[in-house]
């Protein structure tokens, strides 16, 4: 029964963190190696507007997660929209403004482990035998929310049309007058904005810490190359996947293989089925 | 081609010439303390903040007298980045060879924080001849095992705080006290996966079952595990009474609060708990980390009267950095520098293999105790009465200020159990 | 009749829902040429990604010489002297035309078969690139054999797709749509081309829309419409067929493009 | 500048247009323009142990030499292969824990144990890579990605070859110069080998397979065993470089597998020049001593170091070689139009 409860809390805060990231890659085709950075510079910044300036927690929040928008848009068009469709600067580039961005905060003093978020309600309560803390029955919550708003924009809405549009292919919404570049920043502030989510939601279980920032990396790549790079709904179902093989893992062969599990996910899908589990990449195209 | 190439180099070389000419000529040619340090680490500032605060006090009571001169220390820091995950020990071992020949120290205080770049560092020592005393995060005993092992080739390295083992011995007394006084019997181990905290809880396993304890389970978590949950229903399920906590990765933060959140009837005895020794610690967990143990090494970290100097130690450190003692390497890299000094006015001069001798006949009264070496393994010999030897500290955090509460020595409380778990 | 070099038997390919191939059959015999034609979008480039392992076909399998070829990796297939052009030229642009022969000169079966002139063992090969453009109409002393492909113009790239072929000393080249692209001197300039190929005792497999040129050069004609054999047979046969007509021009009347010399 | 119009052109100069082509050189002026490039590379690199002062730049200059080597491969792999690795620090890892675990336990002395470590750590490379050789693009990239931190994590998990402590008491060179010599020695080998190698008819197959792979399958030539070559030589190459560094700090462990190794010699293509090779080493020139000189900053250095890259990616992605080339072939006057 825990492995259920927990199970599902584990893979909804991957969920939570690949989200972004396959959001960014799906519409812009941009590997957005920043993504962790993102994640990491929303909890600091709310922190310093909850305990410096001491703004109410939900304004802090809502402040934090605009000033991330704001910062994966004027990434995207100071920096990656001259790089865009070279693979490999792409990479490089968010990678080493990801890379600025942590260790600038490292260098401004936001080291050790003082930093941390309050929990949104105290306590716990008990699902049948299993006793689950409120603030990850209302992550979970907020997560499927998540995702159940982000289809109906996706499928529903105008912007959001435009933007499955140029996922599609890029030539032919240019020819149907939708600004490409518009579009890509938009979807990396969106992105920016769902890391800013993500980390809201599971930083104030811990504390805030530069070094996740890369934890989280390599867990979005992971979610998202299993998903199938492109469609966020993928991901979505992925990082179910990967969630409760961790745990599995954790209760049955033991935890200290926990990590070694969502490495080997991502190494054996690209093996076997490079274009992941929903992914649309052409048979020809990523195989040769 | 040609003109680029040449611009390039010659400016190259031109700034490199520049950066060491910069002489320091002043009175007595000053002794350099290079400290190799991951600054960006509670580890690291604070082995970096004791280390100046006594080389101000001695160079203020007059410097070093080395056969007569005068001689004032000089501290050069370098960040390590050791603690950092995905950066190579080579830069740490850069940073040591930077100290060394480029900055020209004399001696290595501090030593590099992680157990694999102190282990790494030993062979490098053992080629520049340059004498090291580690006084932070290196609890691997696999340190002066090597040393005693291969003494010729490694006997330019020391270590001034315990180590695993030394802790594995204060915890099991704690243990049995608390058999005694709430009957708990039954431990859950949880280490991080690095090889001394894996190595210590499968010794602490073996150890506390012969002692007639229960060990309910023992997890072993990769760095950067950011859930805890299955751990924590199991000691639940198990009905385990202490975990014994080994983690020096930020993580443990999420692992306590969620044990505050989820009211399990354990209580936390943190063998190395980095996130817990810290002041900011209660701040940082909004009051969860109520209950926590953790033990500090070396007893100078929290208010304690172990020795007359214990106390003078902590004030002169929170007045200097506006904060009281922090991690485990605050009062041991203190020490490090007085014991140093000690042995280069003994042995009159700077030359390695006469320090080493002066050295290894320390017998200093400091702060956390009795400082003696032992002279095969240059470990600090450690002892649970200050008089005698180095003295650990165990403390626990009730509402909001850190008490010692072992040894028994200089406890100043005693160890409470959560409301939770008092009742049954 | 000796048995065929070249033996398809109920081949069929599905693209997700699209139906590309249903069962189609057909044989070519050594020394042939075989005309396949019909609408765009009949399955013709399909034919020939399978023949030569691009695709694997999901049912039917194919015989080389009496050995079944169906599902083997294409440079299996092409080392077994099964080669082909592409439809869309892919010369490699970066190097220079004779370099582009070179590049095939390397496979084992060059290495086995000395190359398009060799007798068995391979001498130096940059001159048998040159011999071999020299030898498909690149003219010997001008630059054009070391020009870079990016500037040779669409006639010779075509040239130097079949170049390639020859190079590995084929016994069988399908050429899809050579004649496509190219102005009219420059056809009538391929056609001896391909005649003198026949004479050298190459088994042809010709993908053209160009029906004049293509019934010249042709023996036997095969006709595809969405996927099914319509037709095989004499060039004439084919062209009297009432279904052929339909499916080419939609009604029977068109008559003057039907004439042929 | 009088009022007509006028502006700047570039012209190539006339010695190159010559000794481009295959034409025999005239004059001694020409012999010497082209050698002289490589003739200052060559005297810089081996004149370099002299020239710099102390102990600890000597041991930059290997550390230089040895991430040199790994660009040098990255650039191979990724200009003249089309595959992009990312995963530069799975080579330097194998590399080193071969190296160690040859000299701690079978006690083979460092001149020995690091090409066999090259040929081992090749091999080995290779074949954990097979599979992901058809992949293409950003799928190839994200799995190299990946590799290292695999290993890391398996090493970490199983506690093999000494767990997280790694092996230590590796002996190191013999002196510090032979040390120097031989990484240099094995760089310019490198460099010049490649640069040979891939202007050599089978070199050409790499390119082509690059340029159009389906052309080159088409031909009769299994293009995955070429491939395959080409990983081999890269790894190979890389797990030298991974040796060199163990012999050279006496230790080996997982932490040879941090993303440090991997992303510095690709940070070094971008600004040398990718496709060039001479570039990747020239950035590694810049590279590696200017994140030393920065180290007394502490963290900022990272933070510095990356906006260095973001910089050269934006402004100037063709890197130094390109623009100097271009000045050394060209030269530009003012024309009135």
């Amino acid at each position: 029964m825990e492995i259920l409860v927990y199970g599902t809390i584990n893979s909804v805060s991957l969920a939570l963190m690949g989200l972004g990231f396959a959001m960014v890659y799906g519409i812009s085709r941009v590997p957005n190696f920043a993504h962790g950075a993102l994640y990491v510079i929303c909890g600091f910044v709310t922190w310093t507007l909850f305990h410096k300036i001491g703004l109410p927690y939900v304004i802090a929040i809502i402040l934090s997660l605009g000033v991330n928008g704001a910062l994966g848009m004027l990434m995207y068009r100071f920096v990656l929209i001259r790089v865009r469709g070279m693979n490999i600067s792409e990479i490089i580039a968010s990678y080493a403004i990801g890379l600025a961005i942590l260790e600038g905060l490292r260098f401004g003093g936001f080291r050790g482990m003082t930093y941390t978020l309050p929990v949104f309600m105290e306590g716990s309560i008990m699902i049948g035998p299993v006793p689950v803390d409120f603030h990850r029955l209302i992550m979970m919550v907020i997560g499927i929310l998540l995702v159940a708003v982000l289809w109906v924009f996706t499928h529903h809405t105008r912007i959001g049309l435009a933007l499955q549009g140029m996922a599609q292919d890029e030539r032919a919404a240019l020819m149907l007058g939708i600004d490409s570049d518009l579009m890509a920043m938009l979807a990396m502030g969106f992105g920016a904005v769902l890391a800013g989510v993500a980390a809201t939601l599971i930083l104030p279980l811990g504390n805030i810490v530069v070094e996740s920032g890369y934890h989280v990396l390599i867990m979005s790549i992971a979610v998202c190359i299993v998903g199938g790079l492109g469609s966020w709904m993928g991901a979505f179902f992925a990082a179910f996947i990967i969630g409760y093989a961790q745990i599995l893992t954790v209760v049955f062969i033991g935890s200290h293989f926990q990590m070694v599990v969502a490495i080997l996910a991502i190494i054996l899908t690209l093996i076997l089925k490079p274009s992941g589990l929903f992914g649309q990449q052409k048979e020809l195209e990523e195989r040769v | 081609m040609k003109h680029i190439k040449l611009r390039v180099c010659l400016s190259l070389f031109v700034f490199m010439f520049l950066l060491f000419s910069g002489g320091h000529a002043f009175a007595e040619k000053p002794i350099i303390i290079g400290a190799p340090l991951s600054i960006a680490y509670l580890y690291g500032w604070d082995a970096e903040r004791g280390i100046k605060l006594a080389v101000d006090e001695i160079n203020a009571a007059g410097g070093v007298n080395v056969n007569g001169k005068k001689r004032p220390f000089k501290v050069e820091v370098i960040d390590t980045r050791d603690l950092e995950p995905g950066v190579p020990v080579s830069e740490a071992l850069m940073a040591v060879e930077r100290l060394i020949l480029s900055k020209k120290a004399d001696f290595i205080v501090g030593g590099p924080n992680r157990s694999e770049a102190a282990l790494a560092a030993l062979s490098l020592l053992s080629k520049h001849k340059k004498i090291s005393i580690v006084t932070s995060g290196v609890l691997t005993p696999a340190y002066h095992k090597t040393i005693a092992k291969e003494y010729d080739k490694f006997k330019y390295a020391f270590r001034i705080h315990g180590e695993a083992v030394t802790l594995i011995g204060e915890m099991i007394e704690n243990f049995v006290d608390l058999k005694e006084k709430y009957g708990l019997t039954k431990v859950f181990i949880m280490a991080q996966d690095v090889s001394h905290a894996r190595g210590a809880a499968k010794v602490m396993a073996k150890v506390a079952g012969s002692k007639g304890f229960e060990v309910t389970g023992s997890e072993i978590f990769p760095t950067g595990t950011s859930d805890f949950s299955m751990a924590l229903l199991k000691v639940k399920s198990t009905g385990s009474q202490i975990i014994n906590i080994w983690m020096d990765m930020p993580e443990s933060a999420i692992l306590l609060k969620q044990w505050y959140d989820l009211k399990i009837p354990a209580l936390p005895f943190g063998s190395t708990l980095a996130a817990a020794e810290q002041p900011g610690f209660w701040k940082a967990t909004d009051g969860k980390g109520e209950y926590t143990l953790c033990n500090v090494v070396n007893a100078g970290n929290a208010p304690s009267d172990a020795t007359p100097w214990t106390m003078k130690f902590y004030n002169a450190y929170a007045k200097k950095w506006g904060v009281e003692p922090e991690g485990l390497g605050s009062s041991s890299s203190y020490m490090a520098v007085y014991v140093l000094k000690d042995a280069i006015e003994k042995a009159g001069t700077l030359d390695s293999d006469k320090v080493i001798t002066a050295l290894e006949q320390t017998d200093v009264m400091g702060v956390y105790g009795r400082l003696r070496f032992d002279p095969k393994s240059h470990q600090v010999i450690a002892a649970k009465d200050p008089k005698d030897g180095a003295v650990g500290s165990i403390l626990q955090w009730q509402d909001g200020k850190r008490i010692v509460v072992y040894p028994k020595s200089i406890a100043k409380g005693s160890i409470l159990l959560p409301p939770w778990m008092v009742k049954n | 009749m000796t048995d065929p070099i070249l033996k398809i038997d109920q081949l069929s390919k599905r693209f997700g829902g699209v139906k590309a191939l249903e069962n189609v059959s057909f044989d070519v015999f050594p020394g042939d040429v075989l005309g396949i034609i019909g609408p765009n979008g009949s399955g013709k480039t399909t034919i020939v990604n399978s023949i030569t392992g691009f695709i694997k076909p999901n049912s039917g399998n194919i015989y080389f010489k009496n050995k079944n070829i169906t599902g083997k990796p294409p440079h299996k297939i092409a080392d077994m002297g099964v080669t082909r052009t592409f439809q869309v030229m892919r010369p490699y642009y970066s190097l220079p035309a004779y370099k582009n022969l070179v590049i095939p000169l390397f496979s084992p079966r060059a290495k086995r078969t000395g190359g398009w002139r060799g007798g068995g063992t391979l001498g130096n090969r940059q001159t048998i690139a040159i011999d071999i453009l020299e030898d498909i109409g690149f003219e010997r002393d001008s630059y054009i054999p070391f020009k870079k492909t990016s500037t040779l113009p669409t006639g010779y790239l075509k040239r130097l797709e079949l170049a390639r072929c020859l190079a590995l000393k084929p016994e069988i080249i399908i050429c899809d749509e050579v004649f496509s692209g190219l102005s009219m001197s420059e056809i009538a300039s391929m056609v001896p081309l391909i005649e003198r190929l026949q004479d050298e005792g190459i088994t042809i497999v010709m993908i053209e829309h160009r029906l004049r040129e293509l019934f010249q050069v042709a023996n036997r004609v095969m006709v595809l419409n969405f996927g099914e054999k319509l037709i095989e047979g004499s060039p004439t046969e084919v062209m009297a067929d009432k279904k052929v007509k339909e499916a080419y021009f939609g009604s029977e009347e068109v008559e003057e493009v039907m004439t042929y010399a | 500048m009088s009022t007509q119009e006028s502006r700047k052109e570039r012209i190539d100069r006339g010695i190159k247009v010559r000794s481009d082509g295959l034409y025999a050189l005239m004059s001694w002026r020409e012999l010497c323009y082209l050698t002289l490039p490589r003739f200052i590379l060559i005297t810089g690199m081996l004149s370099l142990p002299f020239l710099v002062p102390d102990m600890y730049w000597q041991r930059v200059i290997s550390i230089v030499c040895i991430y040199a080597i790994l660009a040098l491969s990255f650039d191979f792999m990724a200009h003249y292969v089309g595959l992009v690795s990312l995963g530069g620090a799975f080579f330097i890892g194998t590399g080193g824990y071969i190296a160690g675990i040859l000299n701690t336990y079978f006690s083979i002395p460092p001149f020995l144990t690091v090409p066999l470590a090259a040929i081992i750590g090749g091999g080995f490379c290779t074949l954990l890579l097979l599979p992901c050789l058809p992949l293409k693009g950003v799928y190839f990239a994200i799995v190299t990605l990946m590799y290292p931190l695999f290993m890391a994590r398996i090493i970490e998990a199983f506690d093999i070859f000494g767990g997280t402590d790694g092996i230590i008491g590796i002996d190191s060179f013999s002196s510090s110069f032979a040390e120097q010599y031989f990484v240099i020695c094995i760089l310019l080998i490198f460099l010049f080998g490649l640069r040979r190698f891939v202007t050599t008819d089978r070199g050409l197959i790499f390119t082509a397979i690059m340029d159009n792979d389906q052309a080159v399958k088409a031909s009769g030539i299994n293009i995955t065993k070429y491939k395959a070559l080409a990983v081999y030589i890269a790894s190979s190459m890389g797990c030298l470089a991974g040796a060199c560094l163990t012999h050279i700090y006496m230790w080996s462990g997982i932490s040879q597998f941090a993303l440090d190794f991997s992303i510095l010699p690709i940070a070094a293509t971008v600004i040398g020049g990718s496709g060039t090779l001479v570039g990747p080493i020239l950035g590694c020139l810049i590279l590696v001593p200017a994140s030393e000189l920065l180290r007394d900053f502490g963290t900022l250095r990272i933070a510095f170091y990356a906006s260095i890259l973001v910089g050269f990616i934006l402004f100037k992605s063709g890197g130094i070689m390109e623009f100097g080339q271009r000045k050394y072939e060209q030269f530009e006057r003012w024309t009135k139009i």
